[in-house]
Order: structure tokens, then C-alpha cells, then sequence
């Protein structure tokens, strides 16, 4: 089945004991969806495209940023605003043409997932925030795909396979046995708020495609029922084994969940149960054609200087000690870059007393997409 | 009884080091653990419903705690 | 000292607990030279360059070929025949087009180590031979360079950090605290023999990256003293703490090594200090002009049928069964791809009786470049 | 008194398992050890100047072994 250039490319690899030709065979005729083409997934999908996986599915709605370039190798500078699933699939069908690559230049969401993840053998999660996480472990428990789980926090990372049947026929745990229920979103912070090292995502999605490498050729032993727990700063790690917990609501003594969800509420979930209001980029222009919106813009004097809507600039890090620049007695419209950080200033400013707060949803990023294309990007 | 409790992630900075000892009283369960961990860090009250590991396996808040065991808490990471 | 577009690049990691701007300002001020820019060259190169240190060193005598690919995600499947090093330095010049990248394309030479390493604050071990690392880590140590050595065989991976000085200014072990002598070569397998998992280097590769990052800015706790070891196949590591031995011929009781040595003969060193005797490829051409020289071919049938120079083709593994078919009233030249597995074929045809053996000195990949640029690379 | 033996790299190929377990007689020292695998698996012999990590420190051939102690023996490793 493979022919002579094939059995060149992939010599080192087919020599290995108990690879051969056949390990070769079941990674060509294996598909593997990759969710997020960002730091995770350019190791894992260079080498899961390197390594001769026969379809890769690459999933990301992104476009390519400078802020992105310090740990999402496969890109060029050059390539700034462009799709990252584009990009990755050229860039990837360079170092390997033999592979299809499919792509989704689209969010996954509980509407979609189903129907993109059942094409597929084996998914891998490179994703970047909370809700997508429990909406692709979700969405592979209900339909029996191994999933294979990484995640970084600044000089730390994750890595685990979910779901995998054993040779019993037997299911392995999830990640609701490990993280049954998510924390406020303020303590789990993203890449873009908490940092990361950028060579972390290098060595975790580097595991998370050795994972999937066993998973499909069936060698060795794959991560399912254990959590590995990597710290790069002192190079410690860690394996927790992870048993199904009763309390999962997937698995568990009481399984309530038979569908996916709402993600962003159920990781929403504040303290008080409050909803943050939220503006579309459209609604906010029409608002400034009629009158003078206080628009408080909570970036960093850099990114504001590359460009801004006009907004007032109090950095994030700074109001607490400037709350007495905001006026409190009328609707104050907070954004960022992509909607994260203002959420954090909304609840701020919430503890502080301001009530009529309101969201740029999707940050100045959106604004360039719906209103005004001719703002640079970074 | 003295417990040495590892921490990752986030949880980390709620107990501002990587390892921190607390001292058990007469209730050794990893519930009575978790109660201390949130007393002496109340940031730490909005990470309860996380599990706890205790020498490398996940515990229920029932399992009882001995001398030496040494117990892990990972909180969710959600970075790519 | 950085710009704003710099600020923009790396925010990510300067917004990193302890990192900060001072951080990636000693990144930006720091001299990186990778060995090899294959494998492990690939991970360490990208990421290095994407985390801003200023000045990268890539040296790489070698060409792409397409058995390279599975596991060296720098490479387009085009760029097969082209120079590792100047493909390297194209590619990671589009990632971040503000480092300053140099190229070196011939091997590091005990000639020309120290003038070379000289030049650079930190040193990488990419390199794919047992040689060329004794000769690396006797520079370094001779010169007081930092040295991130990896190595990588089948499943497994090794990461350490030699020579490096501590707080009270003691210079860390080096390599030959961990391996004093060679075992013999039949016994230190490359990966062009041994095989290996092209998502391995990805992982000790990017170790190596992390540990130079962290000798550069002095955050976190590098691998001085102590050596990391990785098994891909069942996710376990290990880590072994290393101290100065007194049999360490640079450091140890006896400090017998005040200079360079000729670090092929350190390393061929065979039982019976039997040296095989090779013939270039002109050599050999001007042989073949005269008469009718046998050549054994030991490489795999595919191989073959890509590209030979009509040698009889016997491949390595079938040698010992088909002894008969080989003259032994004659000279024989053995030749490979590259001249590895034709000295293994030699030692085992001497084992059996054959005498008059030549080696062809770099395989028809050398007589392709000296005698024949039409035959078909691989 | 049996000491378990874990080997990496191209002694994993020569004792052709992960982990082997060795009976050690009244001398205990590594090198005694080292001359034990060497008449077990004679290609061992080759590898004769290798270092052996005990408990995860490197240790010399006359480091005496106890009950339980942990034997790692590590060749190099070339590849890159």
C-alpha cells in the first residue's frame, strides 16, 4: 500500500521495532482533527503531517498576529491577518504533499461539533479557552473518539488521552474526571493573559502528537488514565492516575448530560451569577453616529498606539488607581483587543460601584472585521 | 500531622509557592484539607470544586490522609 | 532597548512572572550556535528564533533528502537536495525576519571548533554522531562555553547542560562525566540505523531550546548536573544527577586533555583497532575506468532503484545468507548511502573471512556530489 | 539480595527488556554487578566503561548496593 517514495520518506520510522511497514500503514490510513492551529497545534500538526497521518483536519478561526510569532512556529511574519488554517495547510503541504488537509476557517460550537469531530479517528485539542475544551471532550465522549488533551499556563503543561476503548472494550476517563466543573474565569487565565513561554506549546504539542502516533498504531503505552503534568522551569513532571470519578456528569453515577451544552455559560458562571452586557462592533458605530459613547479602551499604550477606535486609554494594570477618570453616571463601553481583558476591567469596575458596563464583543479585532479593515492588525 | 501540598497552575499563586506544609488536626480527611487550604487562602475558596491527588492518584473528599502522603492540586489550564 | 514592534512580538513572554523586558532584552543580546540542523536542529532553531535571541549560528554541512522529512519540519519537500543550513536560514528569516542568522556549511572540525564556538555565548548539540559531540563538549569546555546537549535513539531522549558556571562561579559537569569513553560503534546506532519516532526530536529538541533560554536569562533551574531522561514510548522520564568523575579526562584526577584530539579515531576505536580503508568517490571512478572494480551495493532494493552506479546489490540485512555471492580473491568496495552501513557490512564481511575491503567514503550520496549530479537524490 | 536493573538506549537491546533483575552475591558492589551482566549478556562486555546511576546519582564501581536501591545504566546515545 505504500509506494517506493513513501517507504523512503518514512524509513526511519517503519526500521523501528514493532513500527514496520505496517505502523507506516495504519498512519496513512488514519485522520486526525487538530482544533486550534495556534502554539499547540503547529508542533502537533507539523509532525503529525511529517509523520504521514493520512487526512488532517485543521480547525481555527484566527487569523495570523505578531503576538502569535514568539510560539507559533509554523508562520511568517509576512503572514500577519491572514487564516491561520490556510496558512498552516500551505505551509504543511510543503513539508509533506502527499497528505489531504482539510480546513475550517470557522469557531467550533456545539451546533458544529458533532458533525466535523465524526469524520475523523483521533482529535487532538490544541485548543486556547475553557468553554472549547469541555465542548470537544463533550462532543467525543458522545460520539467514542480518543481525544488527545494538552494545555500550557506559563512555563507549564498538561498533557492526557481521553476516551480511548482499551483492549476490554472499556472507555478510559475524561476530562470532566479530571476538571468536573470549570472555576471563574478570571482564575483560569489564557495565553494572552497569564503569558507562556514560547517553546512551552513546543514540547506539549510535541507529546500531544506522540500520543496520537500510539493511539493510531496501537505501540507503546498512550497517556489514557493518567494526567501528565510537565514543568519546564525546573524540568519536573509528574503522572497523576486518573480513575472515572462518580461525580462526572458524562460518566458518573448520575449522568445528566446527554447533549452538548452551552460552553460559554456554563464556564461563565460568576460568582453572583451576573451577565456581562455585551455590544457587537455594529451597534457600537451606530451609537457613535448618534452621540459621544464613553468608550474605555483598557490595552497597553503600544497596542493603542498601533491602532485604536478613539477610546479613552486606561491599561488594565493601571485602574484600580484611575477609577476617578470614569464617569459613573453613564454607560461606559469597555474594550480590547479580543474581548478578554475588558471582561476582567468589567468586573473591576462592577466591585468598584460602576454599574452601566458594557462589552466590546470581540474587541478592536472585530471592529477591523465588521467596521474598519484599513486598522492595522497586530 | 504534617502535609506537604504541591501546587500547579493558578493555584500556585493563590498559595504563592510551589509547596506549602499545613497541618492537619484531628480530621485527616481531604475535605478537612481543602477547608484549611480555603481559610488560609481565600482566593483559594473559588477553586473548591477541584480534586486533589494524593501520591499520584486522584481522591474523593472522604479519603483519609497519612503521615508523608503527598498530596497535588491541579487546577484547569486552558492555553494553547 | 526594544522596539515597539518587539514589545508586540514577544508580549506574551515578557508579561511572564520573573521574564519581563529584561528578560528578552538578554535574549536579544545573546549568541546561540546550533550544531546541526536536522532533527533536533529543527524545534531548537524555530523556537529559538521565535523567542528573539539576537545572533543564531547554524552549522550543517549536510543536504535535505527525503528520509529527513518525517522528523525535520524545517524542510520543504522542494528544497530536497538544497543546503540545510541556507533552507534553515530562509525559512526561519521569514518567521523573524530581526535576528541576525549565520550559516556555516561544512562540518565542525577540530580544526575549526574553537574559532567557530568562539564567536558564540551558548552552544546546541543537534548533532547526529558520537564524534562530533566529544568534539563539541571538549571545545566548550576549553572555551567555558555553555553547552544544551540532546540525543535522541528510537523512543528515547537524552537532555543535559554541560560546563555551565554557578553562582560561586564552579563550572558544571560535562559530557564525559556521563560517558568518559565510546563504546564501540556498532554499539552507538544513528538514527539513520536505529530508526527513530519523527515527533521525538520535537520534544528533546524543544527541551533543549527551553534549557538555552533559561542559561540566557537565568530564570527557572537549567539541567546542570543533572541528565534527563525521556522514553516517548511510555511517557516516562527520569532525571539523574550528574557530579564531576574523577576518570573525567578534562577535568577529573588526571587532566590528560589539553587540546583537540582526532575525534574519529576516539570514537572508531574497534576491538582489534582494525581501521577500514576508504576510497573517494574520484578514486574509485578512475578505478572503474581501468577495470572492473566489484562494487557491493548493501543499500535496500528501493534505494537501488532510485539511483545506483551498477554495483551489485546486496542489501545489509541479507548479507550474511549471501556471503557466497562475493568474491574473495579480489577487492571489494562496499558503498551505501552515505557510508555508514558499509562499514557495518565491512566489519561483518572481515568477521567472515574477507580481507581486500574498501569503504566508498560518503556513499553515492559523495559520488553524487563529486562525480554524477544527475543521479536522483533521496 | 536481588537488585533491579532498568537499562535506556542500546542496553535495553542487549538485556532485550526495559528492567531486569539480578542476583547479587555477597559482593555488593557495583562493579560485581557490572562483571554479573557481563557473563549474562556477553555483548554487555562492550559496554564494560559505562557509568551506572544508583537511585539517580552516578556512582563509581566500588559503591556498595543495598536492598531496594534502584540500578540505572545508560549508553550513549547519538542520534539527533
Amino acid at each position: 500500500m505504500l509506494n517506493k517514495e513513501e517507504l523512503i520518506r518514512y524509513n526511519r520510522q517503519i526500521i523501528l521495532p514493532d513500527f514496520g511497514v505496517e505502523g507506516q500503514e495504519k498512519l496513512k490510513k488514519a485522520s486526525v482533527l487538530v482544533i486550534g492551529a495556534g502554539g499547540l497545534g503547529a508542533p502537533n500538526l507539523m509532525y503529525l503531517a511529517a509523520a504521514g497521518i493520512g487526512r488532517i483536519g485543521i480547525i481555527d478561526f484566527d487569523e495570523v498576529s505578531l503576538s502569535n510569532l514568539h510560539r507559533q512556529v509554523l508562520f511568517k511574519t509576512s503572514e500577519i491577518g491572514q487564516s491561520k488554517a490556510e496558512v498552516a495547510k500551505g505551509r504543511l503541504s510543503e513539508l509533506n504533499p502527499t497528505i489531504d488537509f482539510v480546513t475550517f476557517n470557522s469557531p467550533i460550537t456545539s451546533s458544529n461539533a458533532l458533525d466535523i469531530i465524526n469524520d475523523y479517528d483521533v482529535v487532538v485539542d490544541g485548543s486556547d479557552n475553557l468553554p472549547t475544551r469541555y465542548l470537544v471532550n463533550d462532543a467525543c465522549f458522545f460520539l467514542g473518539k480518543p481525544l488527545v488533551y494538552g494545555a500550557i499556563f506559563r512555563f507549564e503543561g498538561q498533557v492526557s488521552v481521553f476516551n480511548l476503548i482499551d483492549e476490554k472494550g472499556l472507555k478510559g476517563p475524561n476530562y470532566r474526571d479530571l476538571f468536573p466543573t470549570p472555576p471563574p474565569p478570571e482564575l483560569v487565565p489564557s495565553c494572552t493573559e497569564g503569558g507562556v513561554i514560547g517553546v512551552l506549546p513546543g514540547i506539549i504539542g510535541s507529546m500531544q502528537a506522540n500520543e496520537v502516533i500510539k493511539v493510531v498504531t496501537g505501540i507503546g503505552e498512550t497517556l489514557t488514565g493518567r494526567l501528565f503534568l510537565f514543568d519546564a522551569l525546573d524540568m519536573t513532571s509528574r503522572t497523576l492516575n486518573v480513575k472515572h470519578q462518580p461525580s462526572n456528569p458524562l460518566t458518573g453515577d448520575h449522568p445528566e448530560l446527554t447533549e452538548l451544552i452551552d460552553y460559554e455559560a456554563f464556564c461563565s458562571g460568576s460568582d453572583e451569577g451576573r451577565q456581562i452586557v455585551e455590544i457587537s462592533p455594529r451597534t457600537l458605530m451606530e451609537k457613535m453616529a448618534k452621540g459621544s459613547p464613553f468608550i474605555l479602551d483598557v490595552r497597553e499604550d503600544y497596542e493603542y498606539e498601533i491602532s485604536n477606535i478613539g477610546g479613552v486609554l486606561i491599561p488594565l494594570n493601571q485602574l484600580n488607581d484611575r477609577l476617578g477618570e470614569i464617569p459613573n453616571n453613564e454607560e461606559v463601553v469597555v474594550m480590547c483587543k479580543t474581548g478578554g481583558r475588558s471582561k476582567k476591567a468589567i468586573d473591576l469596575l462592577f466591585k468598584s460601584g460602576f454599574k452601566d458596563l458594557v462589552n466590546l464583543k470581540g474587541g478592536i479585532l472585530a471592529w477591523r472585521h465588521e467596521i474598519d479593515p484599513t486598522l492595522k492588525v497586530y | 500531622m504534617d502535609i506537604t501540598v504541591t501546587a500547579f497552575g493558578i493555584a500556585k499563586d493563590i498559595i504563592k509557592n510551589k509547596e506549602v506544609i499545613i497541618s492537619l488536626p484531628s480530621d485527616r480527611s481531604v475535605g478537612a484539607l481543602r477547608s484549611l487550604l480555603s481559610n488560609k487562602y481565600p482566593e483559594f475558596e473559588k477553586l473548591a470544586s477541584l480534586k486533589f491527588a494524593v501520591n499520584a492518584d486522584y481522591v474523593e473528599d472522604g479519603h483519609e490522609l497519612k503521615a508523608g502522603d503527598e498530596v497535588v492540586l491541579i487546577p484547569p489550564v486552558s492555553g494553547g
